[in-house]
């Protein structure tokens, strides 16, 4: 079996709780829900692979200086990830009202119109 | 002017999308016009870098911040990007014309916004040197595209919307995870250094890691079966905007995943990678054809069309010679030209006959005699007569194809392609030899444009030469690593 | 039957997918420093910059490109939100009016929730927050009066100008980098003059001004997000 | 550098579409006849130097490729053919065709065959493949969409094939250029004759490549020159064109096919096709296919023809049965075979050719295709039958015609060449060929009139200059078939065929056209001496007949005008019943059938299902990854 | 080629013997079948007599160029047929011409008679004139195979050669091979001189006489002669390839008779064929044996 840190199995596990919710919830907000769940653990993966062992938060105050910080790239690219993310579920939100305004429905089966 | 001032590509759009609801505040009116304006600036922007680039012969590397690579993100306006580049703007402006005519519902002070972002989405895609940010104008890219899919508002639309929705966040969770993976293997997120340093990625790693990131790019680029959402999209799409999709989104799509695929070709298990593509990318030529046999509806043909040319392009840039790069590069530049000319030729069809079912179009030849010339025209390119620009690039990718030892891969396209001419000509048939209906004027604007895209799927067919030089500098910008490695000024960070 | 054909194979499915993660992320080791350009971040982020919070540095500085992207990618969230949810008329649809306690909690709260916000993306290049935090945090202050009165609007046009408005100032902000330190978004504050003492308020180069920008920004886009998903179209149109 | 060869090349294609521009009724058609008659003009006055043995190449680069075209011995002699039926169609459509759309599609056909067979490397060949192809597709799509998908899907499929094999030649050699190619084929070839005996060598084509590339190249051509099994566009799209397009589609077009067989698969690859695919029975194996091949068609156009009810069909059919002829010939594989075969590509262009110039005027003038519509034309249109006559007793190969002199140079290449049973086919094919010209002439010349006919003009003259043409050639090559057989001793350069401008002599057998001409003249005057001795002769009309003591009125009609081979037909209905045509139609449906079932299945229009795919590609790089 | 007064006079002696005899052969057939019937029979020379009167006919009808062209052509080319053979000591025209030439002149003048019946507009000429195709069609290809095995066996062409190696290495039917091909090509005979089983073109009780039904007068005597010559010709033909040609004339109009007779008898014997039955005939039997023939002799 392989050695894996609990932060990488934690965020690895979210994402697959948010494909599994895409793949097997007929309701399209459950979906969506799914996708912000995957989302949610990208951006934790991502940013547990910034951390190092003891040490702290890249703001450079007294007393953490260069070689007390942790990687600050990752904890920059979350925070634009988060935006995308955030952009992402509006958007989607939008669109699953005009479908449910349009079709009444929000059951994944029954949008169905384009095909073929 | 210095190279520097390359930036403009991405500041234009990116100023005037934000000026818009500045200008709405003061006349509704003026968005249209100004549209056309921001796309000819930049146009004339790109034209002026694409100037730079082949005159120089050296690529242009725009540091954000004064910042050298590694440390700032870089853009990488190489031969390739400058082409592309040019091509985003020069058709975003044919399209900025075109939208008076066909985008008719509100409100289009957003719509002009989304349009601007959507083209500074694909400049960024294709001009990136750092693989976040690249994932960044990606995703700038395909949220302006789910919203411009919706724009219309109807069931439809927002159901394409949707899918793509659906489809593009899992594959952009899962390119991040790529992009996790390989900061976390290397440390840097330079495209250049990555290409550097990928040989000494821990194997398991690093093929999970290239596999991540085409994945997640190839749901853009539209490879079967990732691509889904892809016709639904085309299809319920206001027309300009499935314009953009076929004419350049999905190349900024490919271009990525060949970029990244041919940084990391240092990676063990490349060629399996490269294998695992030409599959998928055949297969998207089949499976996109035989779909588009029997369609009824013209412009979801069509689009089905568009993806399996882009399957024909992922096969050409997957084989891994630089020949087939130059060959996919050449049909990218030719695909984007007759995609366009056939996607506002129909999309036209449809504005003014309330829709692009195969029965409007009976007769079309005596009703809009120059937009039935026009897709008439983008047809016969597209199967791959001779004298049409199409028909070069097709040839040397079948000739790259088998030369890399894929003859079934050849094969296999090249029945598709039977099966494309099939549906093309009866097209052409329906549009010509039958039917009749009353003439209808058609605006002398939208002609000119059409003429215009004619004019150039000609004279490339017939002097295929020029596009076909600047098509192999642009390959050997994305094939030859090295010199890219070379080309951008890396400062000794780490490595 | 079918359901549970479909759940069993989509557990199998993800089992695989995250074991071939895991196998992936265990080549990436956890907890040790791999940092390469980090590593220079950290060690020049002060007199390149003059921040402290390092993490902002990148996000604003370092990887400008990234920010004014993400601003970007707002900017389409809110247009394309507004541009879906457009109706010719709209009204809030909202019945039950906010209690007492929560009316005059959002009085008295919202002014400070502003403050809040304003002092997070003002002092994003010392403390963590920056832009983004401190916009949301005001959008959240929109929210509440959104939630507590039933007639509330933001000021549409307003908000609209404004946000186009930051949205180019912060492209100027970059141009004007341009043109004097001939690098779009180069940090002609700092890098030129070298204005104020690390560590202080009056530090960072343009870090503030482009977090101020974006903070306004990021408030006035997620309410108007916020005030598009309220509301719903009145009747009869389209 | 502009020489000959370029203005010959693209003269056609630019007065195309000058005329298709312009498309003003007269101007069209000067200027289309001057784009058709500009080629011949060059060409002929290139004939000295080609007839040298020396030649003319005008190179040009395009897209990075060589692309070269030369005039030499072979090329001129296809060119020259294809030219004056490109003459002769001009000279029709400026009766029949009614639009610029024609001109531009002819004429561009035109220019893509003289630059197939002009090419010197497999870009331009192809290219002009390609354009050829789409021409004369788009001039059968205006009137057939059927007939027209038909001819294009299996064209394309050739085109493809084609396009595979050059692929192939190229990965293998790195060249295009057809000297360079040529050279590499046949270093292997020596090297694969070498390994036979024992000597190892590293091979440039390995013996699947050459399988590989006969069948694509095989089929490519055999799709254009019409050979069985992949004929059936023929008919449908030779009958629903213009017809006097037709002659030059049926009469050149074809023969590309046949050109491609005989340059390609003959020149360049032949001795290393021999070597690696071997041999059967001592014929070199790729040959005896060829030769089949060609059999079978021969047979099967043939009886197909025979039973045909419309006029175009027929003539369609006889024109594949007559390809068949060619490569049947080819497939003998010796010079005397290839001198046959070239030499009824000549007959068979000039005597098809005549054929649907015939069909075009009497369509033109009737408006009618079926042969129960027609009859007794022979005296409305008395110059058109008597060139119909010229061709009919060209094509069933009566003696002094340029008809039988090649047929009689195949007879002995495919005997002498101990191909038994493929001459036997020739025997019945020319059988047949004599029964369906004859339903020719019965149903449109002789017989009862229709009485909606009885107007029926005389073809225009621009129709008959062009009949003149030909039929005086048929005539000129009949009577000398030594101007053909010198010319085609002169592409061996060795005499293949001795003799004089009269004489033809092959290893084995004789054949004197002037004195066959001279004797057969001196019989009829012998005969018309009787004739004249006898007494004067009363005129009298058709329906004054025989009828067993019936009277006959004027409406009753005397000519059996449908399903004139019937007896044929019932002896026949075994084999009937099958038909390839229906073969492909049913392919055709199943495919489309599949392209529904995956279209919907794919494209469900569920994205949970979408998401699954995705699931599945993610799965399936795991599995890759993990195992 | 020179004018060659030798050749000329041989000629045309030629072209009178070949016609009488012709006719004779014809008498000699209509006296034999009738005495195979039992019944007398015209005399031998009555062909001759009829010829001579239709001849004498003061008035014909024409139904048009064509249609008296057909007989003439036909004649011709039966003239033409005859001159290129080489008979016995007379060589005419044969070395310029071969075996396929010759073969192919035989069937030239069907196409003449064609030519004339389809231009008289009566249906049952057009009748014969498919009857007369569709033998054509049928016999071509057991005809062909069995010509095709003569010249494989000899390696020549050139019917000249063909007569000297057998009468060096005796007759043809002497070789099995051949002997096959001999059966084959007698098969097809009957065809050719159109008698039973295979006289489905004239037919004279179904279709009154086919293709020569229209013709009366000078035309019909045109058409009788050249009938005679091409019996001459062909019976000639038969005996060239099969019968080891003759040395001289009496030696080959005693190989003729003896082929003529052979006719005779089978066609005493068999009815005739409808036209789809002789189709399914020649290409079952004739061919299998043709194509055993040429298979021995490749």
């Amino acid at each position: 079996m392989i050695e894996i840190s609990a932060y990488y199995f934690g965020a690895i596990a979210l994402i697959m709780i948010g494909l599994y919710a895409v793949l097997v919830k007929k309701n399209l907000l459950k979906m969506l829900v799914g996708l912000s769940i995957m989302e949610t653990g990208v951006n934790l993966l991502l940013i547990s692979i910034g951390y190092i062992n003891g040490k702290s938060a890249p703001i450079l105050s007294e007393g953490i200086g260069p070689k007390q910080a942790v990687d600050p790239i990752p904890q920059a690219l979350v925070l634009t990830a988060i935006v995308i993310g955030v952009a992402t579920t509006a958007m989607a939100l939008s669109a699953a009202i005009i479908l449910y305004e349009k079709y009444g429905t929000l059951n994944i089966e029954e949008i169905r119109r384009l095909r073929g | 002017m210095n190279g520097q001032y390359a930036s403009l590509l991405i500041a234009i759009p990116l100023i005037s999308a934000f000026f818009v609801p500045v200008i709405k505040a003061a006349s509704k009116k003026a968005v249209m016009p100004f549209l056309v304006l921001v796309t000819a600036a930049q146009t004339a922007a790109a034209a002026w870098v694409f100037n730079e680039v082949y005159t120089t012969g050296k690529p242009i590397i725009v540091m954000a911040g004064a910042w050298r690579p590694p440390v700032g993100i870089n853009l990488y306006i190489g031969h390739f990007a400058a082409l592309f580049v040019f091509i985003v703007a020069a058709v975003s402006f044919l399209l900025s014309i075109y939208n008076f005519k066909t985008i008719k519902i509100e409100p289009i002070d957003k719509y002009a916004m989304l349009f601007l972002l959507l083209m500074l989405g694909a400049t960024g895609m294709i001009a990136t040197g750092d693989i976040f940010n690249l994932f960044v104008f990606m995703e700038i890219t395909s949220i302006t595209a789910y919203a411009l899919t919706a724009y219309n508002k109807t069931g439809e639309a927002a159901e394409a919307s949707m899918k793509y929705m659906i489809l593009g966040g899992i594959g952009s969770s899962f390119f991040l995870i790529g992009i996790a993976i390989v900061y976390g293997s290397l440390g840097t997120l330079n495209m250049a250094q990555i290409a550097q340093l990928a040989g000494s990625m821990n194997a398991t790693a690093a093929q999970a890691g290239l596999a991540l990131l085409i994945f997640g790019l190839a749901v853009e680029a539209e490879l079967f079966p990732l691509n889904a959402w892809a016709p639904d999209a085309y299809q319920a799409a206001p027309h300009p905007v499935t314009v953009m999709f076929s004419a350049f989104v999905v190349k900024a799509g490919l271009y990525a995943a060949a970029r990244l695929l041919y940084i990391m070709q240092s990676v063990g298990s490349w060629h399996s990678v490269l294998k695992l593509v030409v599959i998928m990318a055949t297969l998207t030529v089949l499976v996109a054809e035989f779909s588009a046999l029997r369609q009824r509806n013209v412009k979801r043909m069509i689009a089905y069309s568009s993806i399996s040319q882009v399957g024909f392009i992922a096969l050409a840039l997957a084989l891994g010679t630089q020949a087939g790069v130059d060959a996919g590069v050449f049909h990218m530049v030719n695909h984007a030209i007759v995609k366009a000319l056939l996607f506002i030729a129909v999309g036209y069809v449809a504005v003014e006959l309330g829709g692009a079912e195969m029965e409007n179009f009976r007769g079309l030849g005596r009703r809009m005699p120059i937009t039935a010339f026009s897709i008439t025209i983008g047809s016969l390119a597209v199967i791959g007569i001779p004298m049409f620009n199409v028909f070069w690039s097709k040839l040397r990718i079948i000739l790259a194809t088998v030369d890399v030892g894929y003859t079934w891969a050849a094969a296999l396209v090249l029945i598709a392609s039977v099966v494309e001419a099939v549906y093309y000509l009866r097209l052409l048939h329906v549009i010509w030899f039958e039917g009749s209906g009353e003439r209808i004027t058609e605006s002398a604007a939208l002609g000119a444009i059409m003429l215009l895209l004619v004019a150039l799927v000609i004279v490339i067919g017939v002097y295929p030469d020029y596009v076909w030089n600047l098509a192999q500098k642009a390959g050997a910008d994305i094939f030859n690593v090295a010199q890219y490695i070379k080309n951008v000024p890396l400062m000794g960070v780490g490595a | 039957m079918v359901s549970i054909l479909k759940r069993s194979l989509a557990i199998i499915t993800i089992l695989i997918i995250g074991y071939w993660l895991a196998v992936a992320m265990s080549h990436v080791p956890f907890g040790q420093d791999k940092m390469l350009v980090g590593q220079y971040y950290l060690n020049h982020v002060k007199d390149q910059t003059g921040a402290i919070n390092a993490v902002t540095a990148i996000v604003v500085n370092y990887r400008g490109f990234d920010t004014l992207g993400e601003v970007t990618v707002l900017f389409i969230a809110s247009t394309g939100v507004g541009a879906l949810l457009w109706k010719r008329k709209r009204e809030r649809t909202a019945r039950v009016p906010g209690s007492v306690v929560l009316t005059t909690g959002t009085r008295f709260l919202f002014p400070f929730i502003v403050l809040f916000g304003a002092y997070i993306f003002i002092h994003g290049h010392l403390t963590p927050g920056g832009g983004f935090p401190g916009g949301a945090t005001i959008a959240t202050g929109f929210l509440l009066l959104y939630m507590a009165f039933t007639v509330y609007e933001i000021p549409h046009k307003g908000f609209e100008v404004t946000e186009g408005l930051v949205g180019m100032s912060y492209v100027a902000v970059g141009l004007i980098g341009l043109l004097i330190g001939s690098y779009f978004l180069y940090d002609w504050i700092w890098q030129t003059w070298h204005v104020g003492t690390v560590g202080k308020l009056f530090s960072g180069g343009f870090i503030p001004i482009i977090y101020i920008l974006i903070g306004l920004k990021v408030g006035t886009e997620l309410s108007g997000i916020i005030d598009n998903m309220l509301k719903e179209g009145v009747s009869g149109n389209d | 550098m502009i020489n000959e060869v370029p203005i010959i090349l693209f003269v056609p294609i630019v007065a195309g579409i000058l005329a298709w521009v312009l498309d003003v009724k007269g101007v069209r058609e000067l200027i289309g006849l001057a784009g058709a008659v500009i080629p011949v003009a060059y060409l002929i006055k290139v004939y000295p130097t080609v007839a040298d043995g020396k030649s003319i190449t005008y190179a040009l680069t395009l897209g990075s490729f060589n692309m070269s075209f030369t005039l030499n011995t072979m090329t001129w002699y296809f060119a020259i053919i294809g030219a004056v039926l490109g003459l002769t169609m001009a000279l029709g459509m400026v009766s029949t065709a009614k639009s610029g759309y024609n001109w531009l599609f002819a004429l561009m056909s035109f220019t893509a065959v003289l630059g197939v067979f002009t090419a010197q490397d497999f870009v331009s060949f192809f290219l002009f493949w390609e354009l050829m192809t789409f021409a004369s597709f788009m001039m059968v799509l205006k009137y057939n969409r059927h007939a027209s998908l038909k001819y294009f899907i299996l064209s394309v499929i050739g085109a493809y094939a084609m396009l595979l094999g050059i692929a192939l030649v190229y990965a293998r050699t790195g060249a295009l250029d057809f000297a360079t190619i040529s050279q590499v084929f046949a270093k292997d070839a020596q090297l694969t004759g070498l390994s036979g005996m024992g000597y190892h060598a590293t091979l440039t084509f390995s013996r699947t490549d050459m399988i590989l590339l006969f069948t694509f190249f095989l089929t490519a051509f055999g799709v254009k020159a019409g050979a069985f099994p992949l004929h059936v566009w023929a008919p449908d799209a030779y009958s629903e064109t213009d017809q006097s397009y037709t002659t030059f589609f049926s009469g050149v077009l074809s023969k590309a096919g046949v050109y491609g067989i005989f340059y390609v698969l003959l020149m360049m690859m032949g001795a290393k096709l021999y070597f690696s695919l071997g041999t059967f029975h001592g014929h070199p194996l790729f040959l005896y296919i060829i030769a089949w091949i060609g059999a079978i068609t021969v047979v099967v156009a043939s009886f197909l023809a025979v039973l045909q009810e419309d006029l175009r069909k027929l003539l369609a059919y006889s024109s594949v049965g007559q390809v068949g002829y060619i490569l049947l010939a080819i497939g003998t594989g010796t010079a005397l075979g290839f001198s046959g075969a070239l030499f009824h590509v000549l007959s068979h262009a000039i005597f098809k050719g005549l054929f649907w110039l015939v069909t075009a005027a009497v369509i033109l003038r009737t408006g009618k295709t079926r042969f129960e519509d027609f009859g007794g034309l022979a005296e409305k249109m008395p110059i058109t039958f008597a060139m119909g006559l010229v061709a009919v007793l060209s094509l069933a190969g009566i003696p002094p015609m340029a008809g039988f002199a090649s047929k009689w140079l195949i007879y002995e290449a495919a005997i002498q060449a101990h191909m038994p049973l493929v001459a036997g086919a020739i025997f019945l094919g020319s059988a047949l060929a004599f029964a369906y010209v004859v339903r020719f002439l019965y149903s449109l010349w002789f017989g009862q009139r229709p009485s909606d006919l009885d107007d029926v003009k005389e073809a225009p003259a621009p129709l008959l200059v062009g009949m003149g043409i030909l039929g005086i050639l048929n005539i000129v090559f009949g009577i000398a078939p030594g101007l053909v057989v010198e010319y085609i001793n002169k592409l061996f350069r060795k005499p293949v065929i001795t003799g004089n401008y009269y004489k033809m002599i092959t290893p084995n057998g004789t054949y004197n056209a002037l004195s066959v001409t001279l004797v057969l003249i001196a019989g009829i005057v012998i005969a018309g001496l009787l004739y004249v001795y006898g007494a004067r002769a009363r005129k009298v009309p058709v329906t004054d007949t025989y009828q067993s003591g019936n009277p006959v009125t004027e409406e009753y009609n005397l000519s059996i005008r449908r399903n004139f081979y019937r007896p044929l037909a019932e002896a026949l209905d075994f084999w009937l019943k099958y038909s390839w045509d229906r073969f492909y139609e049913r392919l055709g449906q199943l495919s489309e059938d599949f392209a529904d079932v995956l279209r919907k299945s794919v494209y469900n229009g569920n994205v949970q299902s979408y998401s699954w795919y995705l699931a599945i590609v993610l799965l399936i790089l795991a599995l890759w990854g993990v195992l | 080629m020179n004018f060659d007064v030798r050749l000329v006079l041989e000629v045309i002696g030629m072209l009178l013997y070949a016609t009488f005899m012709g006719f004779i052969f014809m008498g000699i057939e209509r006296k034999a079948m009738a005495r195979i019937q039992r019944r007398v029979g015209p005399p031998i020379y009555q062909p001759i007599i009829d010829t001579l009167k239709l001849l004498g006919k003061k008035e014909s009808i024409s139904h048009g160029f064509i249609y008296d062209f057909g007989p003439i052509f036909a004649l011709g080319a039966s003239i033409t047929a005859l001159l290129f053979l080489p008979l016995a000591n007379f060589q005419l025209f044969s070395s310029n011409a071969d075996l396929i030439v010759v073969a192919y002149l035989l069937e030239v003048p069907m196409l003449g008679i064609m030519l004339g019946a389809m231009s008289s507009g009566n249906p049952y000429s057009a009748l014969g004139v498919q009857r007369g195709l569709l033998t054509m069609v049928a016999m071509q290809l057991p005809y062909g195979l069995a010509i095709i095995a003569i010249v494989q066996h000899f390696g020549t062409f050139k019917l000249g050669e063909i007569v000297a190696l057998q009468q060096v290495h005796g007759w043809s039917i002497l070789v099995p091979a051949l002997l096959l091909a001999m059966i084959v090509f007698d098969i097809v005979f009957q065809a050719m001189i159109g008698l039973e089983p295979f006289d489905i073109i004239t037919a004279p009780a179904e279709i009154s006489m086919g293709p020569m039904l229209e013709y009366g007068g000078k035309q019909a005597a045109i058409l009788f002669t050249q009938h005679a010559v091409q019996l001459f010709a062909e019976t000639a033909f038969f005996a060239i390839l099969f019968l080891g040609g003759a040395s001289n004339l009496l030696e080959l109009l005693i190989k003729q008779i003896a082929v003529l007779f052979i006719a005779i008898f089978v066609a005493s014997i068999y009815p005739r064929f409808t036209i789809d039955q002789a189709a399914k005939f020649f290409w079952k039997w004739p061919t299998i044996i043709g194509i055993i023939a040429v298979l021995l002799t490749v």
